[in-house]
């Protein structure tokens, strides 16, 4: 339990999500099989190895530094749709929190939104086009609203993540209006969107990491 | 998965690194995956900068060359490249006179070109202008959605913008020119088989042994419909069809692409250009330049696309130029 | 069976139909399949013949045209042609100084085109010599069987004796060129898959998922070993070092075919290129003129094939010279 | 029973082998596939095919004239090893016999052994090369035997019919020397020679012709 989240969390939360990254790289390619052309696993878990390899070699000194880091790591190894995304997501993370060692709820909540923006932005994706967006945007509106009501920084990921599962699962039933899927007119109908699963697993990574203690991770 | 290959990983750069012994007269830095001509052009020359996702060989590697490309960036199988990779290309194509980038309507594509000229302009003050190739008339057109997926009119615009680059047209006119192609193209394909993606190890699809994907897209992407398996005859007619529905391609001369997926051979490719034809001068098309074989793979795909391009006298005269590229070749 | 046709039976001239509609500078006569050029060369030149089964396309239909060949008979699917297609196709050659017939050594082929020339001669006073090309290495050489095969060299010999017609050499030297070409090749080649010839409706061969042919023949004829699946390392080794022992080819500029068998796609070629280069280099092989691509084909074979040539500057100059024909094309 | 081999059943063969090369089709094409390209059935059923479809549309006249057409016919129809062999065969055939409407048992002999003649100079096939010259040359030996001892048609081409089979079965323990088979070297051990065992056919025709009356064929 934890209210402001530490460079050393913040670190942790990137780390995680690259093993959740490579434990999913086939489901998440089975799923972008299915409505998409069978890369986004090894597409993210080529960009998250990468991420951490360049934090393993150097660690980074603070927050903006860090998603800094991040995102252009995952700009420049991941290609695809999900590369400028994912990259620009973590760029503006960085931009918007600054040279901190440390945020409060409401100020990485504001970083997320204004992630949120870079993906909308890049992508012009909007709620229902069965996207990253739509789990994304309300993972992004949980956290806010938590720590808007100054909840814990543990209890806000955890509201984010599990907004961030349901919007994942919304998107099963959606036609796809946006990425490849969007092809696939009626077909896409029944499964769910591959980037909305990994930005889930974005959360979970979050979720878990602020639920422990540094010495558990 | 039977490829030829070491290690689904290695495929590309293990691919460039024979493409740069096969080629002196292209240069690959396989560091970048940046495909260049070892000999750039003229300073004052506009330069022409295309890439995407790999495996759909030749395009657009094997497109480096005297009267078409300048350089391009290639992306993982079926992945697009990444911004700096753009960039990278795109510093190579800037000879002082601007850059075109010829971009297939992908949204991964659009986005890695869209930062990739971003970084030329801030880094380097090169100009920009982009053609986006959308011609796979399988995919409703609309502007709520990607949109239509870019395809075999692909080739043709790098051949003839290339042209025009090459004899010396300014970027604003080489852009409109490639626009004006980008528009008058359509394309349509068919499935026999799904490819394999190395990294996936297995077909993207699963297509019974009598059936078939009409509509099909260069990475797997479904197509319209999956129908019974057909003689020659009538999947010409479900390729010639649609386009035609989609453009009047009467009274201009057209040029015809009829493409190879990859794992059809070429007595099964000038089979189908036989009834593909047919059907065309029936319609009232004006075959004028034809083009047969394996020009956009997808991988290890069966089956074949149809592309048709409303042509003009100016159109043929850069398509007549001459070419010397490794996959396409005339005149030199 | 997935293949782009109408009817099996169809297939050949269904096929030579398109290839007609695709290239105006080849003319094909549907009743005999001898397609030959529509400009046809001047008096007193030596014509070039050439002609064998059908499906290995381009070759050998692919290849008719200035600087390569005048007129090939096309057999039924993996049939060599009729003596009376080989003296139609002989006769569509003979400009007054006889006519070199390209004999890939397949009992069939041999026999035919011995009969073709007999008739040749017989009926039209045409003088022909015959070049047979054995020179795959897979096979054990010996005068008390049949011999090699003939395969992958026969393209080179096509280009290179088509070169030395063109300039006006007279039949005997063509002739000898044609046979030192013979003589200095080897080729040596790897199925993933087997082919499936469309009269017979399923793969000629079974292959395990995890197994691949080496040493295998360009109608499906069984290579040296069954082996399991390996990397292109390996398969390259497999490949270079059977040809090495057979010949030597350091001291000399070397032509280098890295053929695909039909259905395999071309970043593998190019892949198979690299390997194959790196082992030949280490071996002190000059690769002087490289050439990737699917040249002389097995119907939708997945695989390749390896042909070294020993050249010299002479044959080195030939290769160089123009060629404009569908499958084989530069300079002009 | 017969003495001379009259034309009708010197054609009355021809559309017997005919038959038999139909009804064998597949199953010489299978043997093919064993040891070659898997078309030995489809090129002599195409080829036999056209033979007797033009003696449908007009009867030849003559022994020559008759065996002339069936052998160009085959040329220009097979293409194969086995439509030249074939083809110079009854070439060979029709030379031997000349103008004649009917042939004794000791001229059929001596046809039959410039048709062997012919194989053989066509194809430099020796006795265990495993070809078709394995079952065509006893065949040949046994009928000119047979007639040298004054035995009639009939009972020449039975002896003839059974030296054909014992030699396409001779074939089977062979390696192959000739032909496509012999790039399998010790893998075409066990399995008979497809040609061999279509030149069998044909002395089953002959046999069967010749045994039954003008009004049975
Ligand atoms: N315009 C867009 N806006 C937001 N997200 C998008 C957009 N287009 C695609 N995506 C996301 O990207 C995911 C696919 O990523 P990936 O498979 O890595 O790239 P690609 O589609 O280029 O192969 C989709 O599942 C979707 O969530
Ligand atoms: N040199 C030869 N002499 C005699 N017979 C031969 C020779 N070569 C092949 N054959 C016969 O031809 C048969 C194969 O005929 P076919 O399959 O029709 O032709 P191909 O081998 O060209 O496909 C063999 O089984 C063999 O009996
Ligand atoms: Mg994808
Ligand atoms: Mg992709
Ligand atoms: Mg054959
Ligand atoms: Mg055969």
């Amino acid at each position: 339990m934890t209210d402001t989240i530490d460079l050393a969390a913040l670190t942790a939360w990137l780390y995680r999500f690259q093993q959740l990254a490579a434990e999913n790289r086939s489901h998440l390619t089975e799923l972008d099989s299915a409505i998409g052309d069978a890369d986004h696993g090894a597409n993210l878990d080529r960009g998250m190895a990468a991420v951490v390899a360049a934090l393993d070699e150097a660690p980074a000194a603070a927050a903006d530094e860090l998603f800094k880091r991040t995102g252009m790591t995952l700009v420049s190894t991941v290609g695809g749709a999900s590369g400028p995304l994912y990259g620009t997501l973590f760029l503006r993370l960085g931009t918007s929190l600054g040279a901190v060692e440390s945020a409060s709820p409401a100020a990485f909540g504001a970083a997320l939104r204004a992630g949120l923006e870079g993906v909308v932005q890049r992508g012009k994706a909007e709620a229902g086009d069965k996207t990253m967006y739509d789990a994304l945007a309300p993972a992004v509106a949980a956290f806010e609203g938590a720590a808007a009501s100054d909840a814990s920084a543990t209890d806000a990921a955890h509201a984010a993540f599990a907004a961030a599962v349901a919007g994942r699962d919304a998107t099963v039933p959606l036609v796809a209006r946006k990425g490849r899927a969007s092809y696939l007119g009626e077909r896409a109908v029944g499964h769910p969107d591959p980037g909305a699963t990994s930005t889930a697993l974005l959360f979970q990574a979050l979720d878990e990491t602020l639920a422990t203690t540094p010495a558990e991770r | 998965m039977k490829k030829l290959i070491n290690s689904p990983d290695d495929v590309l750069v293990d691919s460039l690194r024979g493409y740069a012994a096969a080629h002196p007269e292209v240069t690959v830095d396989l560091g970048s995956r940046v495909v260049f001509r070892t000999v750039p052009k003229a300073p004052g020359m506009v330069g022409l900068v295309s890439g995407g996702g790999s495996g759909h060989e030749p395009l657009h590697t094997g497109y480096v060359g005297l009267g078409m490309l300048d350089a391009v960036a290639a992306g993982a199988v079926f992945t697009s490249p990444t911004p700096d990779q753009v960039q990278a290309a795109t510093a190579r194509a800037d000879f002082g006179a601007g850059v075109l980038h010829i971009v297939k309507n992908y949204t991964g594509d659009i986005m890695n070109f869209e930062m990739g000229a971003e970084l030329a302009s801030a880094e380097s003050g090169t100009q920009v202008e982009t053609v986006v190739v959308a011609d796979d008339v399988a995919v409703e057109d609309s502007s709520f959605t990607a949109g239509r997926r870019g395809v075999g009119t692909t080739v043709l615009l790098e051949k003839i913008a290339g042209a025009a680059a090459e004899e010396g047209q300014d970027l604003a006119s080489v852009a409109a020119l490639a626009r004006r192609v980008a528009a008058q193209g359509r394309s349509m394909g068919v499935a026999l088989t799904s490819s394999t993606v190395p990294a996936a190890g297995r077909p993207t699809f699963e297509l019974p042994d009598d059936e078939m994907e009409i509509g099909i897209g260069i990475h797997g992407e479904p197509g319209r419909s999956r129908v019974p398996l057909a003689s020659a005859v009538e999947i010409a007619r479900m390729l010639v069809e649609p386009v035609l529905a989609d453009l009047d391609f009467t009274g201009a001369p057209a040029v015809v692409l009829l493409n190879g997926l990859g794992a059809s051979p070429l007595i099964e490719l000038y089979l189908m250009y036989g009834e593909v034809a047919k059907l065309l001068e029936a319609a009232g098309v004006q075959l004028a330049r034809p083009l047969v074989g394996n020009y956009i793979t997808a991988l290890d795909m069966a089956g074949c696309s149809l592309t048709v391009l409303r042509a003009d006298d100016e159109i043929l005269r850069l398509w007549d130029a001459p070419v010397a590229t490794p996959g396409l070749r005339w005149g030199a």
